[in-house]
């Protein structure tokens, strides 16, 4: 065995992950807090107003961030997914079922904002257009596999079929995406384009950019503290499970 | 056909089904009273304007035959699941993509084609514009298909669960949003004097790209969901 | 590797029809059974008990291909098992007796032998009078009574060309008769050179023979000490594997109480 | 200040934004903390049963 495939097979034991996530998690959580306050200092403060949009295009500091990372979610999740239903690993497929409620949250916000964003703008909650529609559908497809996972009683075999559900959701989501611009086309009455061509300036793009690293270290916080009490589960009658659940009672008593 | 054959066990297995549709063929007609049903809330609800009822008559159809279809799918393993000849199916030795690609196939024909055939007549009740009465079961023809395979797998992912219902619809809905757009897409661009063979070809692809794929996809699902 | 099996003589020639290597399975990481080390060679009979609970059912399903294994390999005629290609080998006879209630006893056996294919020798027909149940052709399964319904499904076992059966808890919802035709067909079945492994839980039936048994304790290594002299446990507390010989046979009159559901 | 708060008219839309971006964002980070609560307290249940059941044997 080499090198490489040793570590993973270390790093891969669930207490070892167990461990590791418990350190790394801290400072993802930190990063993400603080990176997330200067950006949104540099968004809300120093950005300055659009000549268009007034100040109401600051949304876009959360919104499209947010929007960026419910896809990234689910692409980290269905690639878990796929390496845990092929290698049968079980960290991945903990991981994978992990990042599909942050995922959820960031595409339910990125819904939220979007028609916030809207009201002003387009002077409506919510129009039927191309991006908003694939976004709703891509939170259907979180709620699916959360729902799937949360409905089979056997944790290795929901997590198989959830991550299978997302294999299928992946292939789905450029399709939706495809279907849904051709049929906004078909409706060009109430299409209205977000973003326009419009020239962002610097001071403008870099709180976005700090944003979304801020929000993508958030996220793997969040996934590693969701892998950790996976991982609990999974080896729920294991010793260093045991001693973790029996420290915790002589810590609180 | 030799016994112990994959074509034997393919034409057993349909002639089976075939013959517990027919046993069974007072619940045939389930799906069509539903679809039924449900176009005719439409003018309840909206009014009996003819010419408001004509703009939404081919979406309408689709609809309800697409939630009729989803109301159908529960029955596809339901019962053999519960009776263990689902067990049977997967310890034989045959593909099970083909086994099920048999069974969807029987499924269709009892479930979808019916309501296809029905098609034209609860268009008439909506007063469906008159180009669009071969249109629609044409395009029918191209999207049920689609919804039953595609349906089909996230059955096999809940199979053995008590009250699936909810949760099904949650898994296969989405998965329908790119064939109702094609579908009922290529209606509305007809009735707006659209070209409309466009979305009918892209149905077509993916017809022919999902019924190889769904039955594979299917007797995984069905053996993550039975283990 | 644990020790070797220990056979009678007249089976060591031929190659086992079942073997099962470290076999466990845990759900939620809870053991269900295991790991168990045996195998199944043509002519034998082996007896899985164990109390309710135990992964009786689970460890056929584990077995016939249906459930992966949490750890250790089955092989089927020295060939491995895998989930992607089942074998063609096994019978499986579950509670769930895969009869459908609409059809008739015969167009049941006529699709389970278009599924897996027919046993030289033997027709629907013959099959189900093999079973007791002549003149039953086309008695819609419904309307057959629980052990009825028992013997159609074993029909069924009985037409399929394989070697090896595995039936959970085949007596029970049987009658006396019923309880002599199972042991009368796992007799032919064993003559024939197949192999067959059942589950009973306590209120075992097979009385001819020298039937093996396995004893399934459950996920709970707690009970039960080491059995003197068993060959086939890997790990001397979970499970316990005795030989059934002479002195371990059923008596005769436990058959008329046994079978009960 | 007020001006910032205003947000030239579209204060309501942006703070409304923000807020829910924190709140989504607080629940979802508390949310493993309760799950992980829920889950210790199952398995020492599942620990003091499995003692339980070994007990009289041993």
């Amino acid at each position: 065995m080499n090198a490489l495939t040793l570590w993973f097979h270390k790093t891969g034991s669930p207490p070892t992950a167990y461990r590791l996530a418990g350190r790394i998690m801290p400072w993802c959580y930190g990063l993400g807090l603080v990176l997330g306050l200067v950006a949104l200092y540099g968004g809300l403060v120093l950005a300055p107003r659009d000549y268009q949009q007034g100040d109401a295009y600051r949304i876009i500091f959360i919104h499209v961030p947010c929007a960026w990372m419910g896809l990234f979610a689910y692409f980290f999740m269905a690639a878990n997914a796929f390496i845990a239903l092929v290698w049968r690993i079980k960290l991945s497929e903990v991981l994978a079922m992990a990042a599909a409620p942050v995922g959820a949250a960031f595409t339910f916000i990125t819904l939220v904002t979007g028609s916030l964003w809207g009201k002003p703008m387009w002077g409506t909650w919510w129009t039927w257009d191309a991006r908003l529609t694939s976004e709703l559908v891509l939170l259907f497809l979180y709620l699916g596999v959360i729902g799937l996972h949360a409905a089979i009683e056997d944790r290795r075999q929901a997590a198989r079929a959830a991550g299978f559900l997302a294999l299928i959701g992946v292939v789905n989501i450029p399709i939706v995406h495809f279907s849904v611009n051709w049929w906004n086309t078909l409706h060009q009455g109430s299409t209205v384009r977000l973003m326009g061509p419009s020239k962002i300036d610097g001071s403008m793009i870099w709180p976005l950019l700090l944003m979304a690293l801020a929000t993508h270290v958030w996220f793997f916080g969040s996934v590693l503290a969701r892998t950790r009490i996976g991982l609990l589960e999974l080896d729920g009658g294991k010793d260093w499970v045991r001693a973790i659940a029996l420290g915790e009672t002589e810590a609180r008593a | 056909m030799k016994p112990g054959s994959t074509l034997a066990a393919c034409a057993a297995l349909v002639r089976r089904d075939l013959t517990l549709v027919w046993r069974r063929r007072g619940d045939a007609a389930n799906p069509i009273l539903f679809a039924l049903i449900v176009v005719a809330l439409f003018p309840l609800a909206l009014g009996p304007e003819p010419e408001q009822l004509r703009r939404i008559a081919a979406g309408v159809v689709f609809v309800a035959i697409l939630l009729a279809g989803l109301l159908a799918l529960d029955t596809l393993f339901r019962s053999d699941y519960e009776d263990g000849s689902l067990e049977q199916l997967v310890l034989s030795p045959h593909p099970l993509s083909l086994l099920l690609a048999c069974k969807i196939a029987v499924h269709w024909l009892t479930t979808a084609l019916p309501l296809i055939v029905v098609s034209p007549l609860l268009g008439e009740l909506l007063h469906l514009a008159a180009p669009l009465r071969g249109l629609l079961p044409l395009a029918l023809l191209l999207a049920t298909p689609l919804l039953s395979l595609l349906g089909a797998v996230c059955v096999a992912l809940t199979v053995g669960m008590h009250r699936s219902g909810m949760l099904l619809a949650l898994l296969v809905l989405p998965l329908y949003v790119p064939v109702l757009i094609f579908g009922a897409g290529a209606c509305n661009a007809a009735q707006a004097g659209l070209p409309f063979a466009a979305p009918l070809l892209w149905l077509g692809a993916a017809l022919v790209l999902v019924l190889v794929l769904a039955p594979l996809a299917c007797a995984a699902a069905l053996r993550i969901s039975l283990s | 590797m644990p020790p070797a099996p220990r056979q009678p003589e007249d089976h060591r020639d031929r190659p086992a029809l079942l073997e099962a290597r470290g076999l466990a399975l845990s759900r939620n990481d809870e053991p269900i059974f295991g790991p168990l080390d045996f195998a199944l060679h043509p002519g034998e009979v082996v007896l899985v008990e164990g109390d309710n609970g135990a992964g009786k059912t689970t460890l056929l399903r584990v077995l016939s291909g249906l459930l992966a294994p949490t750890s250790g390999e089955i092989r089927l005629a020295g060939e491995p098992l895998t989930l992607a290609r089942l074998s063609p080998q096994v019978a499986l006879l579950s509670h769930a007796n895969g009869l459908k209630p609409e059809l008739t006893a015969i167009e049941n056996l006529r699709f389970a032998a278009g599924l897996l294919g027919l046993r030289s020798g033997l027709s629907p027909t013959t099959a189900l009078a093999g079973v007791g149940l002549a003149g039953y052709d086309d008695v819609p399964t419904r309307t057959l009574s629980a052990g009825q319904k028992k013997r159609v499904a074993l029909a069924r076992v009985l037409l399929a060309p394989v070697g090896l059966w595995l039936l959970d808890e085949p007596y029970a919802n049987l009658d006396r008769d019923g309880i002599q035709l199972v042991n009368r067909l796992l007799e032919n079945h064993a003559n024939r050179g197949g192999a067959a492994l059942i589950t009973s839980h306590g209120a075992y039936a097979y009385t001819s023979g020298t039937p093996r048994r396995i004893a399934l304790r459950g996920g709970n290594p707690g009970g039960g000490g080491p059995a003197g002299g068993s060959g086939f446990s890997r790990d001397a507390a979970v499970p316990e594997i005795r030989d059934g010989f002479a002195a371990e046979a059923a008596p005769a009159d436990r058959s008329n109480s046994g079978g009960e559901a | 200040m007020n001006d910032f708060l205003a947000m030239g008219g579209y204060g309501a839309y942006v703070w409304g934004s923000y807020a829910v971006f924190f709140v989504v964002l607080a629940i979802e980070a508390l949310a493993p903390r309760a799950t992980r609560r829920r889950v210790l307290t199952e398995l020492r249940g599942r620990l003091r049963r499995r003692e339980q059941r070994n007990e009289p044997s041993a």
